[in-house]
């Protein structure tokens, strides 16, 4: 049992912090937003070749570094201390995800141009109705020759707007909620009837509404079984909460960071705000905060590989709870300890606060999570 | 002890609200219901309304326009303007510096400046906080010097709110450099025309701009612009800061807020199909708002019926700023957990192309993450809740 | 609209506080209790005869004074500040209740007894089994002739040791959990077959499990229709819950002004510690929880007379919902800023701690009015 | 990063795991799970079987009698003997004074105090708090003063707990009444039976008789009993301190507790007829325990892994401390809320007059109440909360 760190993940770890530190000034990230996008191609490439991040969590038959739910943690981590709004966690720790377990045949050529920075997939799995129950699809697919017709609206397709392709789940059979007859699909985004509407996320990233408007999809791009993906999407959307946990860390630690900083220096009262007991208190309640989160987010990330699935999702229910809250605690007390600082759009403070407010609901809320965890602990409420 | 309206207050409240069903704009409540912004012409085209009924300045002495209700019947039209989601007047010139003017000042400012706030016909704004003195009002460095009948002033004021749309503004200036803190500080009302008068938009972090900073370089105003003697502007000050905290609870308003709320929970579908209002979670938490929102309602009906009995409302009112301002927050909070994934598009700025095939998530989404970020700031301003519990330490228990 | 008190309520209250200020001394409570009682039988003497407050919510045509739950809230509350040990709410507030709401004919002349203090009823309407669902009940009453039959086991009958006669609810028809069925007896403690089994409460009360041996009734001595009362019950229980809150809102105040005095006496670091800022907030959230908790007692009892069963519902489910979790905040606290002092027997805030604690859930505590009001609110829980 | 215990850890469990089957007396587990108290001989009992097994001090340095384990084997022996809910050791001997003797200790101290501490021969009490300094520990008044070679003592000591059972105690003194707060204190071993020492109970609000007052009146102590030099015993003390906290997070027996709770709420009913278990808010409350838990479990896991890696507890266990303790009184408050009614009645000293026929309540609600009042002393004691956050802010995040 131990906590650590190996040799290659802290050098990994170092080595993205010094990429950030050097390229990602909150300046030049708040620069790409007012430009109106939510990716820098420059950055993405630095990714790909000059850092080699994207393969960092692939095996090495796919061309990546042989690592995974730690390395994509070690990078998540940096990226959420420095707000980094490219979409790593579609592109990689999804579409990684989909590969690694589906066993699709395709899975290779894609991780190859994955890794190579080439491919950038966006997940297309929310819908407007949906809420948090990814079995509850409207979009369909029909089996209709050799192709998938697909059919159907996806919500908030976070780095929707750079992506090449679409990772989309669908109904290829049975009633709007059954567990049975979800399918999951590659869709490359220039496909005839893919229509997208584009816009900026409040908290940076950019994001899209995916129309399926009878798109022909080849069978070939069907991942994973038809019908039965449901437990493969799971899996994955796992893998997601568990390295958005790890950004989530990284967002409160900046604010936690941040607080501590400018309490020591904004004075009132004739002294630095940072000497008044109750303020105290508040950032080492923070602190707990983000420590809890922290041990959450690791238990959850060595226990994401488990092939026991209640197990495995336990971890990720019961994390996601603690870390949640965590945003909202730390990121609402970040702006008050601010005070009207804290509340322009100038400091930095208050984007960390953002990103921290939407990492909280992504993938469910605490509310989501603790009837997840209390249905897996208690069985299903009377 | 009871908690029946009188005969007399019931014909009020009728009274009331034929007026607002017959006069408050409607295109103004579609677009605002459609989560559009206020403009100045809204504010100021509801004032003038009002302005002609006699009703702008309800909580002013008779003589100078005000209305001679008492506070059940003030507590009536607060409730009926909520009803309404009426537009709430600007309260720099109507609830702060207004009352100032008619309790500390000459006769000759009175005539100047009270028919225009009344009237609404003068946007007034705030020179309060500076960028070194926020909770710590007092410590404020803003210089006027005495040149002749003129006062010269230099200095950078902040969290101007609304200050874009104003005619004139109330300053506190340092008068006398030497004096402790809290002496030597005057009040002074400075037309925002004047030369030297620079606003530059503070934008909030949800793209909002409500507050500016306010530059002044070698601003020359006259001294009989000065309310009440040189250096004791605290005085005046002091007033005024604990007259903004009535009406702070927003009780009103927090129970429009939670009935939108089960709207929109009554349209949003939960996890397991059914609609979010019967989701045990969702309605757990907007009964535990209800809740809390009927102890702060009367929490503010039992001050009330102090200021009935013709006590002022006292430092115990921080009671239902800290309460207020917690509920209005996890108002926010809640719509925000209500609409789901449509919690992050941001639409503030962005074009409207009109595709209504497409549509980006339903209206009353559109707004929810902006208000939530927005209404953080109700527990820093006006001295932050930490600040109000100080207050109550002190004043109330004494400690 | 108006929240003062009437100048009759006034003197009532000065006049409780007064008699209590001079006879019920924490010490001579502290050795009620250790003597192994729960009762001075001259303090009941001088509710009856020198204050004359147990008539004081009667009706003046039964001889009382008049008055109503503003009455019971006055003397309760001060109860409440004395921590009173005598079972008012149980020989008044209930058995005046049932007499008031019921039309029963035996009413009038109980109703002198009580005013007499000759007769004490307790209520004995909690079982085993049966958490705070009133209709929960496995005591049966069976008509037989001109009487009916008692069996079953009431659960902890708060001022059971010191009373003359028990207000039972049993069952004379339904399944267990049935709301019809449900019907009220008075039964004299006398009666063969009234087995108690008397003990101290931890806050001080003594109680006892009454079992029902066989016990023969009278039909006279039915309260309201056979069968049909638990809207009487639940309107009764209501009543005492809102009078069992005004006395919790004595208890909570005394709680907060001996907090006060505490931390301004004790020194630690060379000042009082009410000095420290995060206890002087603490102290300040005591008294918003002490503030919020009058507002909605005073609302629930006015409420508490209205003839629309849902909205006095309502108002007694959030009233208790407040006032539990204010008992629990403002007790909790109160210990924990006495530092180890507050855990002492000597020390008199650690006995008003255990009454709060005891009082939050009376009736039900939080979880169990927020459901009832939810139910109310939203309708069933689907 | 990996969570897998190691094939050594593994076979150290399953021999741990027999042993404690094998040796720990069924009936004290019998009498204990009834809710009787332990008593003094249940301790000894206990310590002299592990004594005899060579586990009595399983962390003192192993030329002193300790085991070697490394962390993670003594987690593992916490762990097992929270499994089956085994007596702790009392820590004033074991955990406390063991280890400032082993440490300052001179090779004659060593030699006469150590066996009697490891073999249970010798029960020990702390005489730290008084009652003016609670918090403030340095602010003692208790003097020593040196009159050839022995010391008089004179002063009071309070929160002594189990005093009454005490053979020797440890106490600090001022020996130097001229030296500033933390200076000019001695830290000094007494005999219990010296003339002049007065042991009274203190009763706490559950009735328990735990902590005691004890009155030191020219008590005559040898002066080599005392440990460490003249006037630095705050050296001694502040060691104790910080060694105190370390296994204070309780997260073994919370775990037991929310077990035992789950079992409660799987024989108690609901309102609405159903187990208790399944009631949405109760298993609500259990799962944010249980979740809360978890996070203290992981939290403390990785100090215990800094540990491994060499680095010793830092002041950062005052987290564990505060989460420990505050989910310790949850458990409990869990348990009176489980038992309904039966939460009322008060049993200790109450007697047993065995009419079965008749029963108060089920057994486990005998003790419910009298646990969720005691354990309000577990965020007081050892430093309070707030002390505890003062450190943190202090020491870790350095405001």
């Amino acid at each position: 049992m131990d906590f650590d760190f190996t040799e290659e993940q802290t050098m990994l770890r170092d080595m993205v912090a010094s990429y950030l530190s050097d390229n990602y000034s909150f300046d030049a990230r708040q620069g790409v937003i007012k430009s109106g996008s939510g990716f820098r191609p420059a950055v993405w490439t630095a990714f790909a070749e000059e850092l080699g991040i994207l393969g960092a969590s692939f095996s090495e038959d796919q061309g990546g570094l042989g690592g995974g739910a730690i390395e994509n943690l070690v990078v998540m981590e940096q990226f959420g201390k420095a707000l980094v709004l490219e979409d790593y966690l579609g592109a990689v720790v999804v579409a990684g995800g989909f590969i690694r377990h589906s066993g699709w045949s395709g899975g290779p050529a894609l991780a190859e141009q994955i890794i190579a920075g080439s491919a950038i997939p966006a997940f297309a799995y929310a819908e407007p109705q949906g809420r948090y129950n990814w079995a509850d699809l409207k979009t369909t697919a029909k089996k209709d020759g050799g192709a998938y017709v697909l059919n159907g609206h996806k919500a908030v397709v976070v780095g929707g707007p750079n992506a090449t392709h679409f990772i989309v789940t669908a109904r290829t059979s049975g009633g709007q909620r059954d567990a049975a007859g979800v399918s999951v699909f590659l869709v490359d985004k220039s496909t005839k009837g893919v229509v997208t509407r584009d816009y900026p996320n409040i908290d940076g990233p950019t994001a899209s509404e995916v129309y399926f408007e009878n798109v022909s999809v080849p069978t070939a791009n069907l991942i994973g079984q038809e019908g039965k993906a449901l437990p493969l999407v799971e899996r994955v959307i796992d893998e997601a909460t568990v390295a958005s946990m790890a950004e989530a860390c990284g967002v409160m630690e900046k604010l936690h960071t941040l607080t501590m900083e400018y309490t020591q220096t904004r004075k009132q009262f004739g002294q630095p705000i940072a000497q008044f007991q109750v303020l105290q208190h508040r950032m080492v309640d923070m602190f707990i905060q983000l420590q809890q989160s922290i041990s959450m987010t690791y238990m959850a990330t060595m226990k994401i590989d488990s092939e026991d699935a209640v197990e495995r999702a336990k971890a990720v229910a019961s994390a996601k709870v603690q870390v949640a809250k965590a945003c909202k605690f730390v990121g609402e007390n970040a702006i008050q300890l601010h005070g009207g600082m804290g509340m322009t759009e100038e400091m930095a403070v208050s984007h960390y606060f953002k990103r921290a407010s939407l990492l909280r609901y992504l993938f469910g809320g605490e509310d989501h999570h603790m009837v997840r965890y209390e249905t897996l602990s208690f069985g299903k409420a009377k | 002890m009871n908690l029946e309206f009188t005969a007399e207050d019931n014909a009020f409240r009728a009274e009331i609200r034929a007026f607002l069903e017959e006069n408050y704009p409607k295109d103004i409540t579609e677009r605002l219901g459609a989560g559009e912004e206020a403009t100045k012409e809204d504010y100021v085209r509801w004032h003038k309304i009002l302005a002609a009924k006699g009703w702008s300045v309800i909580s002013w002495p008779v003589q100078y326009g005000g209305t001679g209700w008492t506070p059940t019947q003030k507590y009536i039209w607060n409730q009926e303007n909520a009803r309404i989601d009426a537009l709430p007047l600007i309260s720099f010139g109507v609830a702060m510096v207004g009352p100032v003017i008619y309790t500390f000042g000459t006769p000759e400012q009175k005539a100047k400046f009270l028919p225009g706030i009344v009237s609404g016909d003068v946007w007034w704004c705030q020179g309060y906080s500076e960028p070194g003195s926020g909770s710590d009002l007092a410590s404020l460095r803003t210089r006027a010097v005495r040149e002749g009948d003129h006062y010269i002033i230099n200095g950078q004021k902040t969290w101007t709110t609304m200050a874009q749309h104003a005619d004139w503004g109330f300053f506190l200036c340092r008068t006398d450099p030497d004096a402790k803190k809290q002496e030597g500080i005057s009040f002074i009302l400075v037309d925002m025309k004047t030369p030297g008068v620079t606003v530059r938009p503070i934008i909030l972090l949800d793209g909002a701009h409500e507050v500016n900073d306010v530059f002044l370089e070698d601003v020359k105003v006259p001294v009989e612009n000065r309310v009440f003697e040189e250096n004791k502007g605290w005085t005046a000050a002091k007033f005024l800061l604990a007259h903004e905290r009535s009406g702070i609870a927003g009780v009103a308003r927090s129970k429009r807020g939670i009935d939108k709320i089960r709207q929109i929970a009554g349209t949003e579908f939960a996890d397991d199909g059914g609609k979010l209002i019967d989701d045990a979670n969702f309605r757990r938490k907007v009964a535990e708002l209800e809740i809390d929102l009927t102890a702060l309602e009367y929490t503010e009906l039992r001050s009330l019926a102090g200021e009935n009995a013709g006590k002022g409302p006292g430092p115990e009112t921080s009671i239902l700023k800290i309460k207020g301002t917690e509920i209005q927050q996890r108002v926010t909070e809640l719509a925000l957990e209500a609409v789901g994934h449509y919690g992050a598009p941001y639409f503030r700025g962005f074009p409207n192309d009109g595709d209504n095939a497409h549509p980006i998530g339903p209206e009353y989404a559109h707004h929810a993450a902006p208000r939530y970020f927005n209404v953080r700031k109700t527990s820093i301003y006006g001295g932050s809740n930490e600040i109000q519990r100080n207050i109550i330490a002190k004043m109330v228990l004494g400690l």
